[in-house]
């Protein structure tokens, strides 16, 4: 059942991800960012981060997606039109890829060869308790900074998307 | 908080107030930089009470840590090699500002600020004892230098100040590779470290590997001296420099080339230094002899008067590589020799140049008529320059000129040439410019020295008088401190037999049979 | 067929959805979609923390990729205000075209 | 031991100096006067008191003051010295600096810058002191420097003549050549004996074997040579001393007659000791002393300017002295030295007063007929003229005659060469009076005669030339110094060379006052000869085209144009040139584009992910 799960949903979101890429229309691939996203968020599950699925799907897909999708409806932006990828990107882009996905590949079978597989429960970690626990125990330095990032973030946001500029 | 610290403190302190006047009020900023620069110099000077009491040592010194790892630390000191040119530094920034009163009148905030600046870096240089420390003070020297030429400058500003920048920092690179060599080799930055662990023979390197280091070493000082082949970016970026710009160029950042090889280029590398002692001086030779016959054709004086710097900076170079202690005692001397009477030209130069706005000599002529006392200072400086007796230059030549003697009469043979051909450049300039009949376009013009000019040129006229005559100052601290440098400069070299008894011994026992004797 | 999957394959799917993500950079010229690759890179990285986390049986991997999370969503915040000014000011979203800073 | 305070001695002209260069500018011209002539008197009068204090002088007297210089070995004081060679030295500069300080006051009383001329003329007379008073040898070099830069200044003085300024340019440069000897010299003896102080450095050599073959002490010898030809015009460094006549006479007469062009014979003297260990140096000054003398002699005959016909007058005697020192009687040199300081200094002051009466006037064509015009003047040159011509019993029969019986006895030739000579001095100076006072006037000036603070020195000077040689026994007063050589009075060589001089002055009077066409014919039948000697043997125009001109050229052409500006820039330009291209290539790379940047990333990682796959062994 566990590998059924993992193989419907990493094909899903490795589908969507391409689909992404490929995609003229940013609305198409906003809908596929989000494709990617929920199934991501129930791999989350399997690896036992109950917390952080639920935080993917409220935050990721819930509100930065909507944000996306308002700014593009927003600028009624339209298909992409062709041309502009530079011949140096693409010639170097290409086989850089093509060999990055390969080594990063070969060398998790070849360094991580004794891995357990993913069983659905085997860790209990994740649930909001324990992540509450941390945040505001070992991490509540960091924690507090990222609220005064978001403040500014927004502060940020605020005063770039004034009329004036 | 000692006084050696408020001295290297204040320039940076003031260049930051002076980035914040009101940059319209030019009077204000003017008057600021020099009561401030003025007010240096006065503290400077209590620098130099424990050398008249005891001569020796290092004062004024702080050590603490600046930087953990890599350790860097703020160490800094005088001892008799520096604290002098420490004071010509203090001593020519209120002077290059009280030149520039006048002429400088765009952007005169970032002019005195640049000036400030520039102090503070030279002062750090002489008197770092940290090689990093002295590392980031040389470039700091570098950057206000450059803007100095750049914006202040004459016509080909641009070329020269970027001529410089690139020279300069060609050589520095590879000096920071060596230093950071260094690091790895001994673990520290500290000179004085440095030099006890070399002489203890805790730090030993191989024969290549000292010679590479001396090299690298050695050749950022020898951009900055300028030793020939590597001076052609001097008559450029004097020539576009402004009066300020030359006088502090000329009198001061050229020792810091020279003071450095002496500072560290023989403590630390006493064999390479020996072993490369012969071409260097041959180097040297050729500059000085090279330097005069170009200076003697020049038609534009401030390059005439940049060339006849390479061929004085030669006779420094050669009291250094003498290894003996009237030739290193006579290249300190002369440091501080050509530092005044140089400056004194440029400034003198400049005071001309702001009248008739000319560099050509052609362009002059019975400059004498109409501005006597300007003359008669431009004459004084001259003879100061030509080496004359009872004058400042005199002094360090005859001790450079005797001190190479020791090694080798064919070396002083050469080198005296320089003397002779310094009196046909400089006396021919004086006799072109000053003397005949008065250039028509200059009537009208060529108003005398003024106060404030003399007020400028009083200090270093006095200067030269004095150091010619009454040596008793300045020579027993240098001395001392060259006594010391030349005992390091020993370290694993077989002790030589003092040239002279050896000499005598000679000539006592049988009749010699050529008639120059060669040591080496 | 096995009823689990090594968790190895985790990571290698984290590392294909990068490889996704750094092809939509490369390879696009609508400035949102390139955005949003960066934000498909991003949730690669935070599979890989989770697999890591479930790995050790540590917690904090969780913890990063919530901070992550939470740049993200600032980032977000900030960068499209940034498109919607440029869009104003030029009227594109291709980005080749917003190369005021060349020459 | 600094008991008689020998400084007052240069330091009292020197304090004129200062207050007259200082502030003489605002001062009246009397007050300029008086401070210049009391300075010099007052030295004068201390130079009295103090050998009168200091009796017979039998060693030498030395005052330290000061550590000038020390470093390492290197020890030099500021050490004052009399003994009786310095002794007659301050005499004769004082003396007659002072009685020239008089006469300058009536000379320049006219001139425009009389302040700084005064200033300039203290201003010597202090170095000059130093120079004969230094008791080291850097001491008296400070001297010998000081001098040359104070007849710098007085040759061109004349700021506005362009001739006047080559000329000073010219001293001050062949004087250089002569200090670049010295100046080796010293440093070898530095080397040698580790001082400078005669005292160390003499008694040093003293003990040493004579120098049969060349060593050493005959390199310093003939470097110190050098300079003694450089500062008193020798053959071949004469050239700047006719030139050096642009400046004032008085300048003339005070520095380029009576004092210091004869530093070179007392710095030779001085160092005696050393010259005596080294018989080729002193084949080699001797030899080069009577070139000079002959060559400068015959240059002489030919000169119409009356001060040129002194200045080789004056080459021509300073070979004498050199003959003197060559041939081993350093004392009948310092002799010849102060005789010729009485006659030679009244000669130019003399023709300095025919100038003044002739308002500026100084070609001897030009002249004539004055001796009833300008009397005292006229009588006074004739003093000098008897003088220099060598007849007995007046001032330059005595040392001359010294001089040849010491040549004599050294080498006859050499007599023979120097008897020559002296007829041929008698000859241009008779040839140059007669032009002046006798026949008829030529000019077109109103002649005057000069006021009495003029002719008052003239007059002091004129008496002794006349008395100064047979009153002033200078050989017996050396003695201690330089032992007399012993000689034997052949009373038959003192004929012959009387006799020379009188041929000399008959047949001047006989071409010059009995048969005025003689002269042209003779110089019409000699033809390029005349040429060659009437135009100086073309030793400027030589140094001008072998030294002078290649060097110039050389220099602009090779060194600078080429040398400078094209291989060195041309390098480092070069060098900027390749950094520059290398540059662009790289500057392609930074297109600005951050898609690029972002493809050079992703190549980084691989490259980053293929190192670590071969450190961690994951890729074998």
């Amino acid at each position: 059942m566990d590998a059924l799960l993992f193989l419907f949903f990493a094909l899903v979101a490795v589908g969507c991800g391409i689909n992404l890429v490929v995609q003229t229309h940013p609305i198409s691939s906003a809908l596929s960012l989000i494709g990617v996203m929920g199934s991501l968020a129930v791999l989350y599950l399997l690896l036992g981060a109950e917390f952080m699925a639920m935080a993917q799907l409220i935050v990721y897909a819930g509100a930065i997606m909507v944000l996306f999708i308002f700014v593009i409806m927003l600028l009624n932006a339209g298909v992409e039109r062709k041309k502009g990828t530079s011949m140096l990107v693409k010639a170097l882009g290409v086989p850089a890829l093509v060999a990055f996905l390969g080594m990063v590949s070969y060398l998790i079978q070849r360094l991580m060869p004794g891995t357990e597989n993913v069983t659905f429960g085997a860790f209990q970690g994740g649930t909001v308790q324990a992540i509450g626990r941390k945040l505001f125990t070992e991490y509540l330095l960091p924690f507090e900074v990222t609220s005064v990032l978001i403040l500014i973030a927004i502060l940020g946001a605020v005063v770039l998307a004034r009329k004036e500029i | 908080m000692n006084l050696l610290n408020l001295v290297l403190v204040l320039p940076l302190a003031g260049f930051l107030l002076t980035m914040i006047l009101p940059k319209n009020n030019a009077s204000l900023i003017r008057l600021f930089s020099l009561v401030l620069s003025l007010a240096i110099f006065v503290l400077s000077l209590g620098l130099t009470s424990p050398f008249f009491q005891s001569g020796n040592g290092n004062w004024f010194v702080t050590d603490v840590p600046w930087i953990q790892s890599p350790e860097i630390r703020y160490h800094v000191g005088v001892d008799g090699l520096s604290i002098w040119l420490v004071i010509l530094s203090t001593l020519l920034t209120p002077i290059s500002i009280l030149v520039s009163w006048k002429h400088i009148d765009k952007r005169v905030k970032e002019f005195h600020a640049f000036m400030l600046l520039l102090e503070f870096g030279l002062i750090g240089v002489f008197v770092a004892w940290d090689l990093f420390l002295f590392y980031v003070f040389w470039e700091v020297c570098l950057v206000p230098m450059y803007f100095l030429i750049g914006v202040w400058g004459h016509e080909r500003r641009i070329y020269a100040a970027v001529k410089f920048f690139l020279y300069t920092m060609a050589g520095s690179v590879l000096m920071l590779a060596a230093m950071i060599y260094l690091y790895n080799k001994a673990n520290t930055f500290d000179y004085t470290n440095l030099v006890d662990l070399i002489q203890r023979g805790r730090l030993s390197f191989t024969g290549l590997e000292q010679m590479l280091l001396f090299l690298a070493f050695f050749l950022a000082f020898a951009i900055k001296v300028p030793l020939f082949p590597l001076h052609t970016w001097l008559p450029d970026a004097h020539v576009e420099a402004p009066t300020a710009g030359s006088i502090m160029l000329a009198a001061v950042m050229l020792k810091m080339g020279t003071y450095s090889i002496v500072r560290f280029c023989l403590p630390l590398f006493p064999q390479a230094a020996r072993e490369c002692a012969p071409w260097i001086v041959i180097l040297a030779l050729i500059g000085i002899v090279y330097g005069a016959l170009v200076a003697l054709v020049q038609p534009n004086m401030k390059k005439l008067v940049a060339y006849s710097s390479v061929s004085h900076l030669g006779f420094v170079i050669l009291g250094t590589f003498s290894f003996n202690q009237a030739g290193l005692d006579g290249a300190v001397y002369q440091m501080l020799n050509h530092g005044i009477s140089t400056g004194a030209l440029f400034m003198l130069v400049g005071f001309m140049y702001e009248r008739t706005h000319t560099l050509e000599i052609k362009d002059y002529g019975g400059v004498s008529t109409p501005a006597p006392w300007l003359s008669t200072v431009f004459l004084i400086t001259t003879l100061a320059s030509i080496g004359l007796p009872t004058l400042n230059n005199f002094i360090g030549e005859f001790l450079v000129l005797q001190g190479s003697a020791y090694v080798s009469i064919t070396w002083t043979a050469i080198a005296a040439l320089g003397v002779i051909l310094s009196a046909c450049y400089m006396l021919w300039l004086y006799q072109r410019a000053f003397m005949g009949e008065t250039n028509e376009h200059l009537k009208g013009h060529m108003h005398d020295i003024n106060p404030r000019e003399l007020a400028a040129a009083i200090p270093l006229l006095i200067l030269m008088v004095w150091m010619g005559t009454y040596t008793k100052t300045f020579l027993p601290s240098i001395s001392a401190a060259n006594a010391r440098i030349l005992e390091q400069s020993k370290a694993g070299i077989e002790m030589k037999v003092d040239a002279q008894n050896n000499k005598t011994a000679r000539l006592n026992q049988s009749a010699p049979t050529g008639d120059q004797p060669n040591v080496r | 067929m096995p009823t689990t999957v090594p968790l190895t394959w985790y990571l290698i799917l984290s590392a294909i959805l990068f490889g996704l993500g750094v092809a939509g950079f490369l390879f696009r010229r609508n400035i949102i979609t390139v955005f949003m690759s960066i934000e498909l890179m991003l949730n690669a990285v935070n599979l890989s923390f989770i697999s890591f986390s479930y790995k050790w049986r540590q917690v904090d991997g969780h913890i990063f990729s919530f901070f992550v999370m939470v740049v993200a969503a600032a980032e977000a915040a900030v960068g499209l205000a940034i498109i919607l000014t440029v869009f104003k000011n030029r009227s594109t979203l291709a980005i080749d075209e917003v190369n005021s800073l060349k020459n | 031991m600094n008991d008689q305070q020998l400084w007052l001695i240069p330091a009292l002209p020197l304090a004129g100096f200062l207050i007259n260069g200082l502030f003489g500018k605002k001062f009246p011209n009397i007050l300029v006067s008086i401070i210049a002539v009391a300075s010099v008197l007052g030295s004068f009068a201390w130079v009295l008191k103090t050998l009168g204090a200091l009796g017979d002088l039998e060693h030498a007297h030395v005052e330290h003051y000061l550590t000038w210089i020390q470093s390492g070995p290197v020890n030099i004081g500021v050490d004052l010295a009399v003994d009786r060679l310095t002794a007659v030295m301050l005499l004769v500069v004082t003396g007659i600096g002072s009685l020239i300080h008089i006469y300058a006051v009536g000379y320049m009383s006219h001139e425009g810058g009389y302040y700084r001329f005064f200033a300039y003329l203290n201003l010597f007379m202090f170095f000059m002191l130093t120079l004969v008073m230094g008791a080291n040898f850097l001491l008296l070099f400070v001297g010998w420097e000081g001098v040359g830069l104070c007849s710098y200044l007085l040759i061109g003085f004349y700021i506005l003549k362009k001739s006047a300024g080559d000329a000073a340019k010219k001293a001050f440069v062949v004087n250089r050549v002569g200090d670049f000897g010295f100046s080796l010299a010293m440093f070898l003896i530095m080397v040698q004996f580790g001082s400078l102080d005669f005292q160390k450095v003499f008694e040093a050599v003293k003990p040493l074997p004579v120098d049969q073959t060349p060593g050493i002490l005959t390199a310093i010898a003939l470097l110190l040579f050098v300079g003694a030809a450089g500062k008193s015009a020798q053959v071949p460094l004469y050239v700047w001393l006719p030139d050096a006549m642009e400046g004032p006479t008085p300048v003339s007469a005070l520095i380029h007659a009576a004092t210091m062009v004869t530093a070179g014979v007392y710095m030779t003297a001085r160092a005696a000791v050393i010259f005596q260990h080294s018989p080729l140096a002193m084949d080699v000054v001797a030899t080069v002393g009577l070139i000079t003398a002959v060559m400068a002699a015959t240059i002489g005959l030919t000169q119409y300017d009356i001060k040129k016909v002194f200045a080789y007058s004056t080459v021509s005697q300073l070979g004498y002295m050199f003959i003197a020192c060559g041939v081993g009687a350093f004392s009948a040199g310092i002799y010849h030295v102060v005789t010729h300081a009485f006659f030679k200094a009244l000669l130019f002051l003399g023709a300095g007063s025919v100038i003044h009466a002739l308002s500026g006037e100084q070609d001897l064509r030009h002249m004539g007929g004055l001796a009833k015009k300008i009397p005292i003047t006229f009588a006074v040159l004739a003093c000098a003229w008897v003088a220099i011509a060598g007849v007995p019993p007046f001032a330059g029969f005595f040392s001359k005659d010294e001089i040849l019986l010491a040549a004599h006895h050294h080498a006859p030739w050499m007599y023979w060469v120097g008897v020559i000579t002296a007829g041929m001095t008698a000859f241009y100076v008779s040839r140059a009076m007669f032009m002046c006072f006798f026949g008829s006037y030529r000019g077109h000036h109103h002649p005057h005669e000069s006021p009495f603070v003029m002719w008052g020195p003239l007059a002091v000077l004129a008496v002794l030339s006349l008395a100064g040689g047979w009153y002033f026994k200078v050989p017996h007063y050396l003695e201690p110094v330089f032992p007399v050589a012993e000689g034997h009075h052949d009373e038959t060589l003192v004929y012959i060379s009387v006799a020379a001089g009188v041929i000399g002055i008959g047949l001047a009077a006989l071409m010059y006052l009995i048969k005025p066409g003689l002269p042209d014919t003779i110089s019409g039948a000699l033809g390029p000869i005349y040429k060659l000697v009437y135009n100086k043997y073309f030793v400027d125009e030589v140094y001008d085209a072998t030294i002078v001109n290649p060097m110039v050229a050389g220099s602009r052409g090779v060194l600078w144009r080429i040398f400078d500006a094209g291989i060195i820039d041309g390098i480092v330009n070069g060098t900027a040139v390749v950094a520059r291209t290398v540059g662009g290539g790289l500057r392609l790379l930074q297109s600005g584009n951050i898609r690029s940047y972002a493809a050079w990333v992703t190549l980084g990682c691989v490259v980053v992910l293929l190192a670590l796959g071969v450190m961690s062994g994951g890729v074998k």
